[in-house]
């Protein structure tokens, strides 16, 4: 079937809906895999940073000082500046359509502190995390569907988008499958953003959704869009043992504590200023060396969250939910015992290169594609850098999903459509029926468990050169077995396996960036930490990663673009203390 | 001070049908509590069925405050009782058609029962005297 | 078949009963318009009442009834306490509770009679 | 432990009619009730077919009736099932395949009760005011994740699809006990008609079938009220 609209959005997560509701008179129509309460966003627990300054004095340039010193410097300074700067009446919009943040005693918005968010560049913690419960993300995409119901925006629902479609360089369309029916759709458009989220899904212990499997990033990889900074991806520090199920950073910014198995607040011997509320790749990093030292429990390779000693009720009031999935995943009662945690993987710093209008730019010299945008996880505009910090990401994408919906809105008025490719669903088509017809009796679920434990191996919170070449080799063993992906489910009726094998072909995509740009980035760097070098590089490596897509795994083409840094001495680039 | 919002906008209008019905079937289910409470208690506690004989009606109903409890009891048991069986159609009877003909016919069996009752007790004549056994004989 | 909880069964008593007691009213409606007939045919159909199925039937209506009654309490309960629905279940096991209280001496009053007879040598019209 | 998985399955393209599958899993009695699901799918039947997403219960994909209940699986752990379990559909949804139903009747009817904030103010430079007790005044309807458990576990709407359902409720009340909100009227309005909260019959399965702890027959009590006392009641 074939259908036209002036935009269409994939993905209402966050970052989609947020920008669908910014063109309220344009005919918009919003594609995605789950039905949109459904979507990631809805799992974040933590908050969104904004300097509101509700609870003790704050200043945006102070959360950007945070954010660039977070990111470890591979920020690009400008679009920090937006970020931490827009984020403040992004947060007010949000209260102003409906979302319930908790309360001061005055009225105002209750704001807490968060991994890395200090006062006066660096001083000590400071409350500017918003949140509504341990569920700020929920509430987020709650308050966006109900707007986008409020705007009567088109949704199509359980819509798996499988090709993105250019025409004379321009963005003009998506293919998609109705997962319902089976069917391929076609819908033609004036702009397209791109709002799918991560991958988390490439790492056996992950904090992420089954949804998250990097569909955006690997459908724009194969239209020839590099990927930036894909080897930046990072672990969270406090993942449900096994399970990976998050517990949010708000425990620790509540006041909970990590305990090794010697019965050590060990965090306090590596950060004497941010203990525990240090940046997510520093605690993750110290988890790891704890259990190397042998300081795990019971030696082995996990430690504990304390949240005892601040009391049942504060604990029922400020973290059910965190209290929980303790209960339900490992049946520990938190508010008696110690919880089991080890680190998850968990947020995608990289992305699709955009610049600060969420227009996506393919190459080192900032050339935009016209019509073509990203925004949230999928994207990289670089505010994250080689960390991201806690409730960073919510900013990220009310701030730049706000942006897109705008320049959207402008740019459908001074453009017209651009006619659709010649045999637009060719691709599409050939892939489905390949998945359909292959007799090669691979099996998609054993492709993605063999990746998703050679990730965790090799391509972790600590890598080196060897492990990580491993690691290539094994993706370019499987993709060759993707190829000869089989399917037990020939139906066209709500084919959940064959989206699963679709999804597989993305992942290893993602995964297949990631391991290039890490095994080339010859330094530490926020999330990405070698041991082979572990010292950052700020002369060699001051820049962003592109990664192009080649015909096999290994041939990767790299290119590198400038970190864009500010004339401002606060904002130089120096060595990383809390 | 607390800036809170002024207002909430216009009140709602009172009422619709099912607004109503729902405060009916409480407020007849507390009166015939007391009503069907009553009812039992003389017709099958103090009395046996048995003795509930024409004699025994025209004793009790030469006095006008047991024709106008009787009515009461059959008026409010009846409009509690037929809406129930109204809602119990609405709720599983789908095909239009047959659900209109469903309410239609107990409409007509509320009224036809309605007049039946009524009837009986006004009609009934006042007869000084027993006529009559007061109890089947055994 | 849904596993429901207790509330789910107390409203399909609560209707069931309900249904119940309508349709006896229906009848009993009719059985008193034969008043209008004159002593012989109204003596005549109350001696119906007499027979032991019928008392049993009798039986199930107050049990209907008392069922019905307590159970509309707890339901007006639910709907104008503000701690009605927290305490629901508990109600509804008092609802069943007083049910059967009131019931048995209630049975007993009314299938007396009957079992009189039962254990005599039949020597009425009516019963059996 | 080895547990047997009862499933009932459909799918319209092939079957002329439902049929119960059965499978045997190896599974840790901490596992959810959905790895083993995913088990099954993965190792032994590609064709089995059923919504999930987040896996740790947040984001309401996988409702379905486990022994006899609506659950979210991603939240039934294997020890509280025993060595056995049935998984069937939810009631009161049309099954699109296997345990995946037709949630799209469920979104219109919550789009029906405007949930979103309406305000007739002009908007301050800031936030608007509200006390935590104002804020705690409707927190239990803002837990809602939309999975439509309560809805399907609802013997009204089994009878009466056209019923609003508990969820829809559920969220009016979120809107109508708001502070900041001045559209309760219009909503009462909405919700006293035929097919409004009358039709609760105060069964409470839904609050029992609630995967989010919501009391919802509670939630809808508040509002039946609403409606008869002519706007809501205070804390
Ligand atoms: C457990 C957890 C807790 C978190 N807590 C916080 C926090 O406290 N603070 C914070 O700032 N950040 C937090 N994050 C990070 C943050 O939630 C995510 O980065 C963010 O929500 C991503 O939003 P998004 O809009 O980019 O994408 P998502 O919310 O992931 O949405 C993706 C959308 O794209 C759709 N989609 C994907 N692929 C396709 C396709 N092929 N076709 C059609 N549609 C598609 C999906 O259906 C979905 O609607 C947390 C993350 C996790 C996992
Ligand atoms: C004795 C005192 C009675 C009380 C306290 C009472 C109370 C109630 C209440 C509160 C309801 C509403 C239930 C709901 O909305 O969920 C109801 C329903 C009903 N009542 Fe009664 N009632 C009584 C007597 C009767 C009698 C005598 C009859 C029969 C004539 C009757 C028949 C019904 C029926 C058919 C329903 C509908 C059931 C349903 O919708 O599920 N009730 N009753
Ligand atoms: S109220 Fe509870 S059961 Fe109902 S839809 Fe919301 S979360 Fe699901
Ligand atoms: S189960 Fe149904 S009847 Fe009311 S109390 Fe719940 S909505
Ligand atoms: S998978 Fe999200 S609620 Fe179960």
């Amino acid at each position: 079937m074939y259908q036209k609209f002036d935009v269409v959005i994939v993905g209402s997560g966050g970052a989609g809906l947020m920008a669908a509701m910014q063109l309220p008179n344009a005919s918009v129509a919003v594609l995605t895999k789950v039905y949109p309460t459904r979507s990631h966003t809805g799992a974040a627990q933590g908050g969104v940073a904004a300097a509101l300054g509700n609870q003790e004095e704050d200043h945006w340039k102070w959360h950007m000082y945070d954010t660039v010193k977070g990111g470890d410097y591979l920020v690009d300074q400008p679009a920090a500046e937006i970020l931490t700067r827009e984020a403040i009446d992004a947060v007010y919009e949000l209260e102003h359509r409906g979302l319930p943040f908790n309360r001061t005693d005055d009225g105002r918005i209750d704001q807490r502190r968060f991994g890395g968010h200090t006062r006066n560049f660096g001083e000590g913690p400071v409350r500017r995390s918003c949140y509504a419960a341990d569920r700020t993300g929920h509430m987020i995409l709650q308050t966006m569907y109900q707007n986008a119901i409020k705007n009567e925006v088109r949704f199509f629902n359980e819509f798996l988008v499988l090709d993105l479609l250019i025409n004379d360089g321009q963005a003009c369309g998506v293919v998609a499958l109705e997962i319902k029916t089976g069917e391929i759709h076609t819908f033609h458009a004036k702009t397209i953003l791109f709002a799918t989220g991560g991958y988390g899904r490439a790492w056996r212990v992950t904090s992420n959704a089954f949804a998250c499997m990097g569909d955006g990033m690997s459908i724009a990889y194969r239209r020839g869009i590099p990927l930036q900074d894909m080897e930046m991806y990072q672990f969270h520090p406090t993942g449900i043992y096994k399970v990976g199920v998050l517990l949010s950073e708000a425990a620790r910014g509540e006041g909970a504590k990590l305990l090794n198995g010697k019965g050590e607040y060990f965090m306090e011997r590596y950060m004497p200023v941010l203990k525990d509320l240090a940046p997510r790749d520093i605690v993750s990093r110290c988890i790891v060396q704890e259990i190397k030292d042998g300081n795990g429990i019971d030696g082995k390779d996990y430690v504990y969250l304390d949240v005892r000693h601040l009391g049942a009720k504060k604990i029922a009031e400020k973290l059910p939910d965190i209290t929980d999935f303790a209960r339900n995943y490992l049946g520990v009662e938190p508010i008696t015992e110690p919880v089991p945690i080890q680190p998850t993987a968990h947020y995608a710093m990289g992305g699709i290169p955009t610049d600060v209008d969420a227009r996506v730019v393919i190459d080192s010299q900032w050339t935009p594609m016209p019509g073509f945008y990203a925004a949230g996880e999928v994207a990289c505009v670089s505010v994250h850098g080689a960390n991201r910090l806690g409730t960073n990401s919510l900013v990220d994408l009310i701030v730049f999903g706000r942006r897109a919906g705008k320049h959207m809105a402008k740019f459908i008025q001074e453009t017209d459509f651009v006619p659709l490719p010649a045999s637009h669903e060719e691709y599409s088509r050939e892939y489905i029926d390949h998945l359909y017809s292959s007799t090669g009796g691979e099996s998609a679920a054993h492709i993605r468990s063999e990746l998703q434990n050679e990730m965790i191996e090799n391509v972790f919170v600590e890598r080196h050169d060897k492990g990580m070449r491993h690691a290539l080799d094994q993706i370019a063993g499987l993709q060759e077995a993707y190829k000869n992906v089989q399917l037990q489910d020939k139906g066209k009726r709500f084919n959940t396996e064959l989206v699963e094998a679709v999804e597989l072909g993305f992942l290893l995509d993602c995964a297949e960036a990631t391991i290039h740009g890490a095994l080339a980035r010859t330094e530490s760097r926020g999330a990405h930490f070698r041991l082979d070098y572990q010292k950052r590089d700020d002369a060699n490596w001051l820049k962003h990663t592109l990664a192009y897509r080649g015909t096999k795994a290994h041939d990767v083409r790299l290119d590198y673009k400038d970190v864009i840094l500010i004339d401002d001495p606060i904002f130089k680039p120096k060595e990383r203390k809390y | 001070m607390l800036r809170i919002s002024s207002g909430r906008g216009p009140r709602p209008v009172a009422g619709g049908f099912e607004t109503f019905s729902w405060y009916y079937f409480r407020i007849s289910g507390a009166l015939l509590l007391v009503l069907v409470i009553v009812h039992l208690l003389i017709m099958h506690i103090s009395n046996d069925v048995s003795c509930t004989t024409y004699a025994f009606v025209a004793m009790r109903y030469s006095n006008v405050f047991w024709r106008v409890f009787d009515w009461l009891l059959l008026t409010v048991g009846l409009t509690h009782g037929m809406n129930g069986l109204r809602v119990v159609i609405d709720d599983y009877v789908r095909a239009p058609g047959a659900r209109m003909w469903l309410l239609s016919i107990s409409a007509v069996l509320l009224v036809v029962f309605f007049m039946l009752g009524t009837l009986t007790l006004i009609t009934f004549p006042t007869v000084p005297g027993a006529t009559g056994p007061l109890c089947i004989p055994k | 078949m849904y596993k429901g909880q207790s509330g789910m069964w107390s409203w399909l008593l609560h209707r069931i009963t309900g249904l119940g007691i309508l349709l006896f009213l229906f009848i009993h409606i009719v059985d008193v318009s034969m008043l209008g007939f004159g002593p012989e045919v109204y003596n005549q159909s109350v001696t119906l009442f007499d027979y032991w199925i019928v008392r049993l039937l009798s039986l199930a209506l107050v049990g209907a009834v008392l069922y019905h009654a307590f159970n509309g309490i707890r339901i007006m309960a639910i709907d104008f306490w503000r701690k009605g629905s927290r305490y629901q279940r508990v109600m509804f096991w008092i609802v069943l509770a007083a049910t059967i209280i009131v019931f048995i001496p209630m049975a007993y009053v009314i299938m007396v009679p009957a079992f009189h007879w039962l254990t005599q040598a039949p020597h009425t019209t009516a019963g059996r | 432990m080895n547990v047997l998985i009862r499933i009932k399955r459909y799918d319209p393209e092939r079957d002329a009619k439902p049929y119960w599958d059965e499978f045997r899993v190896e599974a840790d009695p901490i596992d959810r009730l959905l790895d083993a699901l995913n088990t099954i799918k993965w190792t032994m039947d590609g064709t089995l077919t059923f919504r999930r997403s987040c896996a740790h219960g947040v984001c309401g994909s996988d409702a379905m009736r486990i022994n006899g209940r609506n659950r979210l699986a991603c939240k039934v752990l294997m020890r509280d099932v025993g060595n056995k379990v049935t998984i069937e559909p939810m009631l009161g949804y049309a099954v699109i395949k296997d345990l995946v139903v037709d949630m799209d009747r469920f979104f219109d009817k919550y789009r029906s009760i405007k949930p979103f904030l309406i305000t007739y103010d002009n908007e301050p430079g800031t936030e608007r005011l509200q006390s935590p007790a104002q804020r705690e005044r409707y927190d239990e309807g803002t837990k809602c994740i939309l999975c439509g458990a309560c809805t399907g576990s609802c013997p009204s709407i089994w009878g009466n699809p056209d019923w609003v359902g508990p969820a829809s409720i559920v969220n009016a009340h979120r809107f109508i006990f708001d502070s900041r909100d001045q559209g309760a009227a219009e909503r009462l309005q909405l919700l006293s008609h035929k097919d409004g909260v009358w039709r609760c019959r105060t069964i409470f399965n839904c609050a029992d079938a609630c995967p989010r702890g919501i009391p919802v027959t509670d939630l809808i009590e508040q509002v039946k009220r609403a409606v008869v006392y002519g706007g809501p009641e205070e804390a």
